[in-house]
């Protein structure tokens, strides 16, 4: 034999890992293709479900999730980067847009929000999709811990009126609890700019034709 | 085949003498992160003792073939395979739960006690010990796991249970116990100081436990010298 | 799919070759474990660990062949410290091997004596002086007090005796302030 | 006369109680009927006895000889028969008894021939000799052999020569009071030391509260024809150690690890001098000292007291009291408490303080360290005092020693203001026994590894020369028989003899353990029987594993 | 035993004694200038302190009496107490005190060996538990309408029916709260001072309370139970840091006397930091450990998620007390300046 113990054992080695890496690769791979379709499909539930919080699915017929759009970052939206819209429609008539915002003053840093407005400029639902508020203090905004989040739905920039759009120490009409005034602010504040946002963009968002959607 | 005593003694080893989370400490970073509840503990305890019954078995079968040299990159393949199988099978059917133990699922491969059992049990010994000795090894941890998060999730909201509609769908909503009702809450529990704490007030307990034992045993006999 | 499967066992042969080249070509002769182990050990040679002496002891557990709990003249602090070294838990010393005496040194009766030279061979640190048919003595300075001497011994003239303490051997004790016994007394 | 001071950092000032013995002038405590003389009474080796029982000795007459460089002799301190060389008590911290020469006094205190050295027309090792055999040690505390200390060596020359007048210890009043008699004899003696040194710069270190021998030193040191400036120095503790005498004087520290004498500064304590003035100008060896008695007795005061003589003398001269709760030798900051009242004055004693309740109310309990870090601020070796009491606690004395344990003095203060009330000293001291035991374990550990391994290569070699040996006779042998077979029968005989007479004497060992076998087992309980029974299996098989190199050996043949 | 036979006459017990005694002249203010009610609060502390205290020493198997009659329970119940909000119910002081004595001092084993400053860990806890509880300060009696008695105040603590009203008109934010909401209402520091809770230098009532904690650790000062190291340096980093932030953005920054003399700036600084068990024991040290601390307080009130940092900056500055202990020993009599090797 030509080869050195070194080379031999080598081979051996080299051998029997590759024989498991093989093993182990083809059995993930055959997971893997069992699983994706199944798993897209719990991923879309999931954004589906966390969107018809803050739009009935009731309101529109379309695929909603199919019609997201990219916002480019807006100062209303207190957005740095672009954020996803999504358009619902009943037939071809647009009823409702769902639209992501951020309340940049928060207690600690950004607040994430998911916003449903209706074509007349009335809030459907609000919903905090991620924040860094002092837990037990400032967090009540999240759904999960309160039902603060709840009192603007069916509010627009008319009810209440505009200078009615704080929290009640402020003199508004929104309820903050006691000790931590200052996430509700900042989430009053977000939500009526979006409904600003919305005011304003809201002819090309009517206009928007459903083209994409049907690629998809 | 194995005896019962055999088996017994497997399961003590497992549960109490050797339990990962009280005595060896190992694998404390998904412990201490995931306790925060008893329905997150059970799941990824249970995560945990799927993947290492499952390495385990499939260690002690092919230990025979694997050269010492290698036999840590191939036990490490193994469980890595077998994790992500079990990742991607629960991101497929139980997707909210995979949404909160999120990356601990991952983290299962890197988790010490799957591998230490692996290279220390289920290398040397019979699949079928080695396979037990994994799943006592893994319901030891579970238990730890769910003892801390029932401490944490009581202390911490005053309910056990909570979250348990994330296995069970909507129905299992009903079924979160409300132990201490109008509850202000202890934050701490909750957060990751309180896993250190209440991990090592279980750790405290455990060792004063056993000095209590050795106290009884000496009681017991007198000294023979 | 492919292209993962095709990457993973590049990964896997690459670094089987490696190993297993490695583990032959980078072979540590040797236990630097056992050195650190010895140098714990007492150093009597007694034996009573069941081996011939410290070293081969302290290769033993080195290996996983024996246990830390089998040296009686290392006594307690000896076991301790062996089980620091190796990061286990300290035990109680294995009875089956000897209790631990007080430090003594072997002393020859020089009228029974007959000179046989029998000692000298069994003593491991050559610390007895004599020849055959002399009267032989211990180097009480070499002596390690294993009492390996006394067996072989045909008359019987060899004894340990205590290393007594006097002045010049004289340590401070640990001064217990254990605060549970000094307020105990006060209380009383 | 104004000289600059400096302040050694830490040190305290508990109360200093030294009005009480200072009233009374010195008395000469009267000849015991026995004495009893230590032979380790200074630092170095223990003095060899010169002298054997039943000897009549006189006073002054050398006893036991220095033995080795640092050492130093021994004398009887009266005349009178050498009763015994045994274990006696002495005042050690240990309690345990020590080689001391107990001599029967005859009361005739008759002192041997001795006569005044002309030192200045000696050699100096020649009168350093002398100085040893005079058994002149330093007399105060540390009773190092003076004659060490007066050898400036070949490099280390000393300019500086501090004559050590601080007795920075409570209660102790006895270099005072030598001061305050003696200051004319204690300067001849640093006349002395100057000459052996070469020193041009002398300092004498006396505490503020003494000005009365801070006077008698100046006017005797104005009579000399050498400057001899005499310091007063402000009175805190432990100003009288002789590291922080040299910083008060002269603004220098002794570096860490060095002697003082490295930095060119000598320090010598003023009964030395005294010693020394005696020994030069009289020839008389160190047969006696002052030593201050206080505390709960009727009469506090100076003797001046025979090496030797019993401690319950000297306390019953200055009239014992009831109530007396233990006697120390020393102060009590650094006093050592003395086991009986038997013991012996020796060269250290100083002082001997009787305690009372009232003078030493017991130390109360401690209580944890709080890291206050008072001990810190008091420690005069600037040391961190809780973290070397931390690591002595814990057994960790590897650490101890990286935060220098041993440069610690063992004054005391730490301990004194320590608010825990913790025996701090006792750790340090506890420390340093540890380290030097093990040290000395080890080097004895290292000692048998090295004997026993190359115990094991002799026999391997031996074994090796024999093999060959062998074979180079048996080739030897072949060719022999080759050449006259017939030879055989007596070669073989000649192996089985002596083979039979080995075997014999086995046996007769083997007879001679069986037949010694159990005694004094009547009253052993089962369990000790049982023990009994494994040591002896153990040592039957160590017996045979000892036996069977032996027989193999034999087989080779 | 074994020399020296005769001691110093301070003990533990009168070094605690002593800090107790300089606490009153801050108590004494508070009571003067926000009410009663934090004597019911130091009340239920102390009480609270010295049955976990002894109930933990029996279940140690530690004699009760020497170590009650330490006082260092107290000691620690009345710092918590002084930290917490005047009008903080009954279970949070009660919950703070436990674990300032059950887990910070006797799980770390007792007197002398809590790692943590003992009040500090119960703080902490409370303010990371319980964030709102944590905010009913009495405001000054010169600003509020309403004055409660020690009676009231005892109602207000111990959950009683007070009406919502009288507890709003009650309480205030603390000047740094008050600090803190406005500037992240892109207020600028001006603005916000001119919020009636800003005195002269820092809160209105709340700059005599911190000139009272400041005449108490002069008095410790004086006496040697505490050196000049720590506090000089802890005041020192806060104003350092204060002072550069304020010069680099006055509007953003509140002024460096204003952080001086905010509430807990001076307690920290005389009372906590100072903590001999857990702090640095070498001279140079306490500096660094003081700098530190100073340094981690403003970071915390400009960046951190809480209005106030000095007690987290305490814990954080105790965790790396063996490391500042082994990088600063002193130089030894005659010795190298060298530090220990590791």
């Amino acid at each position: 034999m030509s080869m050195t113990v070194a080379t031999r054992n080598a081979l051996r080695t080299g051998t029997v890992l590759f024989l498991f890496a093989l093993v182990g690769t083809a059995m993930l791979a055959f997971t893997h293709d069992q699983t994706e379709p199944v798993i897209t499909r719990s991923q879309q539930a999931e954004k589906l479900a966390l969107i018809n919080q803050v739009l009935p699915a009731s309101s529109y017929d379309n695929d909603l999730l199919a019609s997201r759009q990219d916002l480019p970052p807006d100062d209303l939206l207190g957005t740095r980067q672009p954020s996803a819209l999504w358009i619902a429609r009943r037939g071809s008539q647009v009823t409702a847009v769902v639209l992501e915002a951020i309340a940049p003053d928060g207690y600690a840093g950004d607040i994430a929000l998911l916003i449903g407005i209706d074509i007349d400029g009335k809030v459907t639902g609000v919903r905090v999709t991620a924040h860094h508020e002092t837990p037990g203090l400032g967090d009540y905004i999240d759904r999960a811990k309160s039902a603060w989040i709840d009192q603007f739905s069916g509010k627009s920039l008319t009810d209440p009126e505009s200078k009615r759009w704080k929290v009640a120490k402020d003199g508004g009409a929104f309820d903050a609890r006691a000790g931590a005034t200052i996430t509700p602010r900042a989430v009053v504040k977000a939500v009526k700019s979006a409904l600003d946002y919305f005011a304003r963009h809201r002819a090309a968002f009517v206009a928007a034709p459903p083209a994409k959607e049907k690629k998809a | 085949m194995m005896t019962m005593s055999e088996f017994r003694s497997l399961f003590h080893n497992g549960l109490i003498k050797q339990n990962t989370g009280l005595v060896q400490l190992l694998g404390l970073c998904p412990l201490l992160a995931i306790s925060n509840n008893v329905v997150n503990a059970l799941s990824l305890g249970l995560a945990t003792t799927m993947v290492m019954a499952a390495s385990s078995g499939a260690v002690s079968s092919v230990r025979h073939f694997v050269p010492n040299e290698i036999r840590i990159p191939v036990f490490v393949l193994i469980i890595a395979a077998l994790v992500t199988v079990i990742d991607l099978a629960m991101n497929a059917f139980v997707h909210p739960l995979y949404l909160v133990l999120g990356i601990f699922i991952p983290l299962i491969t890197t988790n010490c006690i799957v591998l230490a059992r692996a290279d220390a049990f289920a290398a040397k010994n019979h699949p079928l010990h080695s396979v037990v000795d994994a799943i006592s090894m893994g319901l030891g941890l579970t238990l730890v796991l769910i003892v801390l998060g029932a401490i944490r999730e009581l202390a911490g909201k005053g309910t056990l249970l909570s979250g348990i509609d994330m296995v069970f769908g909507q129905a299992a909503k009903g079924w979160v116990l409300h132990i201490l009702p109008h509850y202000q809450g202890f934050l701490l529990a909750i957060l990751p100081p309180g896993a250190f704490i209440a991990l090592g007030l279980l750790i405290a307990a455990n060792n004063w436990n056993k000095a209590r034992a050795v106290q009884r045993v000496r009681a017991a006999v007198p000294m023979a010298t | 799919m492919l292209a993962a499967i095709g990457v993973m066992a590049i990964l896997a042969v690459a670094i089987g070759l490696v190993l297993g080249w490695s583990a032959i070509r980078f072979k540590v002769e040797g236990n630097p474990l056992a050195e650190k182990i010895d140098a714990i050990l007492p150093q009597t040679q007694c034996g009573q660990c069941g081996f011939p002496g410290c070293r081969p002891y302290a290769e033993a557990i080195a290996k996983g062949e024996a246990d830390i709990n089998q040296c009686p003249p290392g006594g307690e602090e000896g076991v301790k410290k062996l089980a620091e070294l190796l990061g286990v838990e300290p035990k109680p010393l294995d009875e089956t091997h000897g209790t631990p005496k007080p430090k003594s040194v072997a002393f020859i009766d020089e009228n029974t004596c007959i000179g046989c030279t029998l000692c000298i061979q069994a003593c491991p640190v050559d610390a007895i002086s004599g020849a055959a048919k002399q009267m032989h003595t211990i180097i009480t300075a070499e002596c390690t007090g294993c009492e390996l001497c006394l067996p072989p011994c045909p008359v019987d003239c060899i004894s340990m005796v205590p290393i007594a303490e006097d002045l010049p051997h004289w340590k401070w004790k640990h001064p217990v302030v254990m605060m549970k016994q000094i307020a105990e007394t006060e209380d009383a | 006369m104004s000289r600059e001071l400096f302040r050694f950092k830490g040190g305290v000032h508990p109360p200093e109680h030294k009005a009480e013995s200072t009233s009374r002038p010195i008395h000469a405590a009267p000849l015991p009927k026995k004495l009893v003389i230590p032979l380790r009474q200074h630092i170095g080796n223990p003095a060899k006895p010169v002298v054997e029982v039943g000897e009549r000795v006189l006073k002054g007459q050398m006893i036991a000889a220095a033995d080795g460089y640092i050492s130093t002799a021994v004398h009887a301190s009266s005349s009178g028969t050498v009763a015994a060389i045994d274990l006696q008590p002495v005042p050690h911290i240990s309690g345990l008894p020590d080689l001391c020469i107990t001599i029967e006094t005859d009361g005739r205190d008759e002192w041997v021939a001795h006569a005044p050295l002309d030192y200045q027309a000696m050699e100096s090792p020649q009168l350093r000799m002398q100085l040893r055999d005079l058994g002149l040690a330093g007399l105060g505390g540390a009773v190092f052999p003076s004659a060490v200390k007066l050898d400036p060596g070949a490099s280390h020359a000393c300019p500086t020569l501090i004559i050590n007048g601080g007795e920075c210890e409570p209660w102790i009043t006895c270099d005072d009071m030598l001061m305050r008699h003696h200051a004319d004899e204690i300067l001849q003696g640093v006349a002395i030391m100057r000459h052996l040194l070469g020193s041009t710069e002398i300092l004498v270190g006396i505490e503020d509260n003494k000005p009365e021998a801070l006077d008698s030193m100046r006017s005797a040191a104005a009579k000399l024809d050498f400057a001899v400036e005499v310091v007063k120095v402000p009175a805190r503790y432990p100003g009288g150690g002789a590291k922080q005498m040299i910083e008060t004087l002269t603004g220098k520290q002794v570096p860490s690890g060095k002697l003082s004498t490295d930095i060119g500064i000598q320090v010598f304590n003023v009964g030395t001098s005294y010693a020394l003035a005696r020994a030069i100008h009289h020839g008389e060896p160190l047969i006696s000292r002052l030593v201050t008695v206080t505390g709960h007795v009727l009469r506090p005061q100076n003797f001046e007291v025979l090496i030797g003589t019993p401690m319950h003398t000297l306390i019953t001269l200055a009239g014992d009291r009831d109530g007396t709760t233990g006697v120390l030798m020393g102060g009590p900051m650094m006093g050592v408490p003395v086991p009986n009242l038997d013991v012996p004055v020796v060269k250290a004693t100083n002082c001997i303080l009787v305690k009372s309740k009232e003078l030493f109310p017991p130390l109360p309990k401690a209580l944890p360290c709080i890291r206050c870090t008072r001990c810190a601020d008091a420690c005069p070796a600037e040391l961190q005092p809780q973290e070397l009491f931390r690591f002595a606690k814990a057994g960790d004395f590897g650490r101890a020693q990286e935060y220098h344990l041993f440069d610690c003095i063992e004054c005391g203060c730490c301990s004194y203001v320590c608010p825990s009330h913790i025996p701090l000293v006792d750790f340090y001291r506890y420390a340093k026994g540890e380290i030097w035991a093990r040290e000395k374990d080890k080097r004895a550990a290292d000692l048998a590894r090295e004997r026993h391994e190359f115990r094991q290569f002799r026999q391997e070699r031996e074994k090796k020369e024999k093999a060959e040996k062998l074979a180079a006779k048996a080739q030897a042998k072949r060719a022999e028989l080759a050449a006259v077979p017939a030879a055989e029968g007596a070669a073989v005989s000649d192996a089985d003899a002596k083979k039979a007479l080995i075997a014999a004497a086995l046996a007769r060992a083997q007879a001679k353990k069986t037949d010694t076998a159990p005694k004094n087992v009547d009253q052993l309980t089962p369990e000790q029987l049982h023990q009994i029974e494994e040591i002896e299996a153990r040592r039957t098989k160590i017996r045979e594993l000892a036996r069977k190199p032996l027989e193999s050996e034999e087989k080779k043949p | 035993m074994a020399s020296p036979f005769i001691l110093d006459r301070t003990s533990v017990t009168q070094v605690m004694a002593w800090v107790l005694a300089a606490l009153l002249p801050g108590i004494a203010t508070y009571v003067w200038l926000f009410g009663p009610g934090i004597l019911v609060t130091l009340s239920l502390a102390t009480v609270t302190a010295l049955a976990a205290e002894a109930a933990m020493l029996k279940a140690r198997g530690y004699p009760a009496k020497p170590f009650l009659a330490d006082l260092s329970a107290i000691v620690t119940a009345w710092l918590l107490a002084l930290s917490l909000p005047s009008l903080a119910p009954w279970w949070l002081i009660i919950t703070g005190t436990l674990f300032a004595i059950v887990v910070a001092k006797h799980l770390y084993g007792g007197l002398g060996q809590n790692i943590f400053n003992p009040a500090m860990v119960g703080y902490a806890v409370l303010i990371v538990s319980f964030p709102v509880q944590m905010t009913h300060w009495a405001g000054p009696n010169e600003l509020t309408s309403v004055h409660l008695t020690l009676a009231q105040s005892a109602t207000v603590i111990f959950g009683g029916d007070v009406p919502r009203t009288t507890l709003d008109a009650v309480t205030m934010a603390t000047p740094l709260d008050a600090l803190r909401t406005g500037l992240l209402q892109q207020l600028t520091v001006d603005e916000v001072m001119t919020h009636p809770i800003f005195g002269h230098y820092g809160g209105v009532g709340f700059e005599w309370l911190a000139g009272a904690f400041l005449l108490g650790g002069l008095l410790l000062w004086a006496l040697r139970i505490i050196s000049w190291q720590v506090p000089l340096a802890f005041l020192a980093g806060i104003w350092l840091t204060a002072g550069f932030l304020n010069f680099y953005d006055a509007g953003r920054f509140g002024p460096p006397w204003f952080h001086l003399f905010a509430p807990s700036v001076m307690l920290g600084a005389f009372f906590i930091a100072t903590d001999p068990v857990s702090g640095a024991t070498t001279p140079r040290g306490k500096l660094v450990f003081g700098l530190g601390a100073g340094f981690l307080t403003m970071a915390i009130r400009t960046w951190g998620g809480f209005p106030d940092g000095v007690a987290f900056a305490i814990l954080l500055m105790n965790l790396c007390v063996p490391l500042i202990d082994q990088y600063t020993q002193p130089r030894i009599y005659g010795g190298a300046d060298k530090e220990p090797r590791t």
